[in-house]
């Protein structure tokens, strides 16, 4: 807990990325929709923050936003002090080497008609870092070597690999430019559990070895739970709670993390608990009403859920939530 | 007889660019009444293509059932006439789909769309075939006045709600539920699948629960087959299988899984991938990627071994098991 | 639903503009003089100039063109304009082209509808047909033999058509009048061939798409019988699509009835156009031209709302997001 | 960036990946029985106009020989060219002027392919990269291009094409221009459509966050993902276009009698119909064959090139 408090005592040197007060809205012709609205949250170096949520919640979209693949409405994202949302196209291209993400779709987000190596190899000319061939082919068989994939695939075709290869990919572009922080936005939800395992381990190798800051971006609480040393939970384009991952997932403090981690289908035989069962499905994102956006699916609301959004505030050392009766499940 | 379905050898294939898919092989399953069977495995295990066998529902030219039977309630399906088929499907055997996005027709009301089941196989007339399917909308929870809407005014999760209604419209015997959770998020998959519990308990109604989650399958199984290139290799009760896997892929799963409970930040994943269903290995087709090979699990193809109903398809326990009578 | 049809009819309205801006000048920079025609060779400068300036033929382009649209007063070549329904007249005969229009486009009209009906009629049954036994010897028949009607040049089929049906065979007359029905078979036939071919196409990919969903196996395990299923559910998704083709054809229809209809002298919108080109009679071709444009763009927004009418999907889209 | 394209052992590999690729392409097409018998007539047909004058004097097929007038397929005849006379055998037989069909449908051959080509080279250049501003930037000059397209389209297209030949004057740069200007709007709608379709996926999205450029992402990215539909079209609508030649050729818009075209032939042989049925049917098949050949072939391309619709 002192290394917590010390961490808020360092501040920019301890933090790689700063968000404040981030916002993004949607225009839609029914109105703006709140995709991302007024979050924050710090990412430590060398750590993983995992970022949780169902569909909808916004989750994606400050990824997205993280790496500037789409402009804030409002808000700063300090990376190492540097402003991104702001940054000029210049200072843009070099942040680029510097902050990568990985897809979640290994299918959809490698180009189809180009083989592993320009697939692998893109970074590298976009940035000119290689000069020649024989450099160029060392650096994208070496990369290859780094997340898995056998020298033979080398002149491969995507379509002539399995899902898992395909991540690998995606994880060799993204270390190609050696960043040092990663957005993983849902990098191992499209694959199955043996292959899913695969990955989690290579991504935490990586970490290891590369010192990497991951944000890793998933609806799975129990990867998440495995990979991350700090957890937000948002709803809604909120953050309804932050905290470290080992309290926040024996003590959740906000009634929907409750009820999320409640939800999940554990595979061990003695543990057929009480699940809370939420009513109804999440409201819309257009235009929301004041309050807090959990109130209208929540057990416990009270009048003064829907007067005014609650903030997410310190409701134990390290511990953040949004509730007003976050006290309660202390 | 207390079987409510016996499937015996049966394999299933998919021509393709005159390549041959062997989806399903020499495949055996029982299936008790009033049980929730979880069927457990990857992508391309040949899940879905069992769920279809067993209404025949696989699809000349591309795809054949080529060997094997399939008896539900004592009467062979594979045998059945066209008309005798329809009167199965919809009325004894209901599915639900994975993807509730695509299940529904877009231009129809989805209260027709129940009705038209009902009107079908329980000889209804229009008016009592809709009024039975608001009843059915009320008891998955959505309103009956909205049977008149069409799918796309309804949310994933309330289309699933839909299907579900569905499917238990003619309060089937057996249900073939296909991942019927897998595209909706956490919170709703717990809402659904707890509406699911209610309405199975209710009905007495035999499931096959398939799905790729261990987790589903611990919360809401009886029994539990691992699926694994097209073969069961395993096949016990969860109490058995979640007890002590046998089978080195069910292990492999298993140790594939992220725990809450743990805290071990090294997963132990199986290595290598799927083989290719269209050159399967000789031999076991899980010893390429088993870490308790042998020699032997190269060359032949193992037999099933039964303990005490636990039945395993693996050469770790020839020599102390029971053999079951599949050969092969 | 009215909102929408509303809507789209407001958008109707700078297409139109455009369309009769983008012919008007076309015909603008037409080499052909308006005034020497009226007048002959031989005129005057004088009377040559006087005669640009009654026509308006010295005023700004963009001054004619809104004469053109709204009209102007003149003792002799004054009209009230497009929007009032006056299209001026002919250089060569004098008359009101909007009336020569109005005797003539109901001519047009019955062909290509005639048309169209028999290539709905043929084209959507048998698609049908091939989609549900695909890759089958009738199928591969009827695949090659819609590729042959699509490639078919239609004039070319008119001439052979009365090669065969009457100069050879005599059974139906080479020459069409509107007030003989029998006379009609012939252009009707020859005018549906083309888009028979691409309506049977296209019923055909649109129905093997629609038959390999999801819905399609749902209600096949629902027990339905396969007529049932083709019919209700395969059908009607099948049938959107066709709508937007079956829409389209009817502008292919009347683009084909300009040379059908002068092969067999039937006295339609496209005789009447082909007549005005040779004779560089401007106000006619204009007015031919832009009346087939605005009809065909009527045709399109009935297509569109009837497509809001099949499928449920469009008009809940206008409208917002469905309940949740 | 040439230093990558300029090694051997590079350039080697790249010709072994091209002809990987292309082996895959043929297995498919060629298992298209119609389709490859229309590649070999579309070979065939190119040939022939390509070395029209080898088989056909230019000026013989042109000249009038009026004793010659209507003769049978298979006829000979004594023609006077190039200042003596000749004995000729007219083996489609010969038109009301005496002259020689089969020759003249081979040169026609010549007239309708490069129009073909070119007005589609055309069309595609014009309405392609229309197209894919349109999709790619969106927004206003996304509107302003539609609105123009849905202009263009709300014509029926060989009336937009008999105006703007009516307007320009009869010539074949104008008969061309008016055939370019009718397609553009297919390629729009098909290249805008596409890109649209192309730039939501991930890939864009990851190529970004690399930090390429836009050239770089619609040239490596993009383009490289809708050249099958775009192939597809183009065989599609060299088909259309030679149809619509002959279409307005016949109305008497396009190539003028004496320069031998199928569509004037046709509108010739019409006044014959009854007296020499054999000038209606040879210009007719000439245009049904070429056009169906390329329609079949766009069929072909399009099972082969588009794995998903492979079945």
């Amino acid at each position: 807990m002192s290394g917590e408090a010390a961490a808020g005592m360092a501040g920019a040197e301890k933090n790689l990325v700063r968000v404040a007060k981030l916002k993004k809205y949607f225009s839609t012709p029914f109105g703006n929709l709140h995709a991302v609205d007024d979050i924050s949250f710090d990412i430590r170096r060398g750590s993983t923050l995992g970022m949780v949520g169902e569909s909808g919640c916004g989750k994606s979209t400050t990824g997205r936003l993280l790496v500037r693949l789409l402009e804030a409405t409002a808000g700063t994202i300090l990376y190492d002090g540097i402003d991104v949302t702001t940054a000029p196209e210049r200072d843009m291209k070099t942040l680029r080497t510097r902050m990568q993400m990985i897809f979640q779709d290994p299918y959809s987000s490698i180009n189809p008609r180009h083989t592993v190596a320009s697939l692998i190899g893109e970074p590298l000319r976009i940035h000119k870092i290689v000069h020649n061939t024989t450099e160029f082919e060392r650096r994208v068989r070496e990369l290859m070597d780094t997340v898995g994939l056998a020298d033979r695939l080398y002149d491969a075709y995507p379509h002539e690999l399995d899902g898992g290869r395909r991540q690998r990919i995606g994880i060799a572009r993204a270390l190609a430019l050696h960043p040092q922080f990663i957005v993983c936005d849902e990098p191992v939800s499209a694959l199955d559990v043996s292959i899913q395992a695969q990955i989690l381990n290579l991504l935490m190798d990586l970490q290891e070895k590369l010192g990497l800051t991951y944000l890793f971006i998933t609806h799975d609480l129990s990867v998440v739970k495995h990979i991350s040393e700090d957890i937000v939970i948002m709803y809604l384009g909120q953050i309804v709670e932050r905290g470290p991952t080992g309290e926040l997932f024996d003590k959740p403090l906000h009634p929907y993390s409750r009820a999320l981690l409640s939800a999940i289908p554990l595979p061990e035989l003695d543990t057929r608990r009480d699940r809370i069962i939420l009513k109804s499905e999440v409201s819309s994102p257009i235009e929301p009403p004041p309050g807090c956006r959990f109130a209208p699916r929540c057990a416990h609301v009270r009048p003064e859920c829907t007067a005014a959004d609650p903030a997410l505030r310190e409701v134990s050392p390290g511990r953040f939530a949004a509730c007003v009766l976050a006290e309660r499940f202390l | 007889m207390d079987n409510l379905l016996e499937i015996r050898d049966l394999a299933v294939h998919y021509y393709s660019n005159r390549k041959v898919v062997e989806a399903v092989n020499h495949l055996s399953l029982d299936m008790k009444k009033g049980t929730v069977l979880g069927l457990v495995g990857e992508t391309g295990a040949g899940k879905t293509t069992l769920a279809l066998s067993i209404v025949n529902m696989i699809r000349g030219p591309q795809g054949k059932i080529v060997q094997g039977s399939l008896r539900f309630n004592g009467k062979d399906i594979l045998a059945m006439g066209r008309q005798e088929l329809r009167g199965l499907r919809g009325k004894d055997i209901a599915m639900i789909f994975q993807d509730p996005m695509t299940a529904l027709n877009p231009v129809l009301p989805v209260g027709d769309q129940i009705a038209e089941t009902v009107i079908r196989h329980e000889g209804l007339t229009r008016a009592q075939g809709w009024k039975k399917a608001e009843e059915m909308l009320e008891t998955v929870g959505i309103p009956g006045i909205r049977s008149r809407e069409y799918p796309h005014q309804f949310s994933g999760g309330m289309k699933q709600r839909v299907v579900i209604a569905l499917a238990l419209a003619c309060n089937p015997v057996l249900l073939l539920a296909d991942e019927p959770t897998t595209a909706l998020d956490v919170t709703i998959q717990a809402q659904v699948l707890d509406l699911m519990r209610k309405l199975i308990r209710e009905n007495g109604t035999s499931v096959l629960f398939i799905t790729h989650s261990l987790g589903l399958v611990a919360e809401n199984c009886d029994e539990v087959a691992t699926m694994y290139a097209g073969e069961i290799v395993e096949y016990g009760t969860v109490d058995q299988v979640f007890g002590r896997p046998l089978h080195p892929y069910t292990r492999g799963l298993f140790g594939s899984l992220p725990r809450l409970r743990d805290s071990q930040r090294r997963l132990t994943p199986i290595p290598g991938l799927m083989p290719d269903p269209t050159a399967l290995p000789r031999g076991c087709y899980f010893a390429p990627r088993c870490p308790d090979k042998m020699p032997v699990c190269g060359e032949i193809h193992p037999r099933d071994h039964l303990f005490e109903g636990h039945r395993v398809k693996c050469h770790l326990y020839g020599g102390n098991g029971r053999e079951a009578g599949n050969e092969r | 639903m009215w909102r929408y049809i509303a809507k789209r009819i407001l958008m109707l309205i700078p297409v139109l503009v455009g369309v009769t801006f983008l012919v008007f000048s076309l015909m603008y920079i037409t080499p052909s003089d308006p005034a020497q025609l009226m007048l002959g060779a031989n005129a005057s400068p004088a009377a040559y100039a006087q005669m640009r300036a009654d026509m308006g033929l010295d005023k700004p382009f963009i001054v004619q063109y809104l004469r053109f649209l709204f009209g102007y007063k003149h003792p002799v070549f004054g009209y009230k304009g497009l929007v009032f329904g006056d299209l001026g007249r002919s250089y060569i005969t004098n008359r009101y082209v909007f009336e020569l229009i109005l005797s003539s486009f109901p001519n047009t009209a019955l062909l290509a509808t005639g048309a169209l009906i028999l290539s709905i009629a043929l084209g959507v049954p048998i698609g049908i047909l091939s989609a549900t036994r695909p890759y089958s010897f009738i199928d591969m028949v009827f695949t090659v033999l819609a590729l042959l009607g699509a490639s078919m040049p239609t004039f070319w089929v008119a001439m052979v058509f009365i090669f065969f049906f009457a100069n050879r065979l005599g059974w139906l007359p080479a020459m069409s009048d509107p007030a003989n029905l029998i006379s009609i078979i012939l252009p009707m036939v020859t005018l549906s061939l083309n888009s028979m071919a691409i309506l049977m196409r296209m019923t055909r990919s649109s129905m093997l798409e629609v038959m390999e969903q999801d819905y399609i196996r749902t209600a096949r395990l629902k027990g339905l019988d396969e007529g049932v299923v083709i019919r209700k559910h395969a059908l009607r998704n099948a049938l959107i699509p066709i709508i937007t083709i079956a829409g389209l054809q009817f502008g292919a229809l009347l683009s084909g009835a300009v040379l059908t209809e002068k092969i067999f002298a039937y006295p339609g919108i496209g005789t009447i156009m082909v007549d005005a080109i040779y004779l560089k009679d401007t106000p006619q071709i204009l007015g031919s031209i832009c009346f087939v444009a605005i009809m065909f763009s009527l045709v399109n927004l009935a297509v569109d709302i009837m497509y809001g009418l099949v499928d449920p999907r469009v008009k809940e889209t206008k409208r917002g997001p469905g309940r949740k | 960036m040439h230093a990558f394209d300029t090694s051997g052992s590079n350039l080697s590999r790249s010709l072994r990946r091209i002809a990987r690729n292309f082996g895959q392409f043929w297995r498919r097409f060629s298992r298209n029985k119609l389709a490859t018998a229309s590649l070999a007539f579309v070979i065939l047909v190119a040939l022939v106009s390509v070395f029209a004058d080898l088989f056909y004097n230019y000026d013989f097929v042109t000249a009038n020989s009026l004793e010659n007038a209507f003769l049978k397929p298979g006829e000979s005849g004594v023609v006077y060219f190039q200042d003596r006379d000749v004995e000729h055998r007219f083996l489609l037989g010969s038109d009301n002027y005496g002259r020689d069909i089969l020759g003249r449908i081979v040169h026609g051959a010549r007239v309708s392919l490069i129009i073909g080509f070119v007005a589609v080279a055309f069309a595609l250049s014009l309405g392609g990269t229309l197209g894919a501003m349109a999709g790619y930037k969106g927004g206003r000059m996304d509107t302003l291009i539609m609105r123009v397209t849905d202009i263009l389209l709300s014509i029926p297209m060989i009336m937009l094409s008999i105006a703007i030949v009516a307007a320009l004057g009869n010539s074949f740069f104008n008969l061309l221009l008016a055939i370019s200007i009718t397609l553009a709007p297919r390629y729009i709608r098909i290249v805008r459509a596409s890109v649209i379709t192309v730039k939501d996926q991930e890939f864009v999205e990851a190529a970004r966050c690399l930090g390429a450029s836009d050239l770089r992402i619609v040239f490596r990215h993009i383009l490289i993902n809708i050249t099958a539909p775009i192939i597809v079209q183009s065989t599609l609508n060299v088909g259309t276009a030679i149809l619509w030649t002959s279409f307005l050729s016949f109305l008497g818009l396009g190539i003028m009698p004496p320069k031998p075209e199928w569509g004037n032939m046709l509108a010739e042989a019409r006044e014959f119909i009854q007296y020499a049925p054999h000038t209606l049917f040879a210009p007719g098949i000439a245009i049904l064959l070429t056009v169906l050949a390329y329609n079949l072939m766009g069929d072909g391309l399009r099972d082969a090139l588009d794995p998903k619709l492979k079945r």
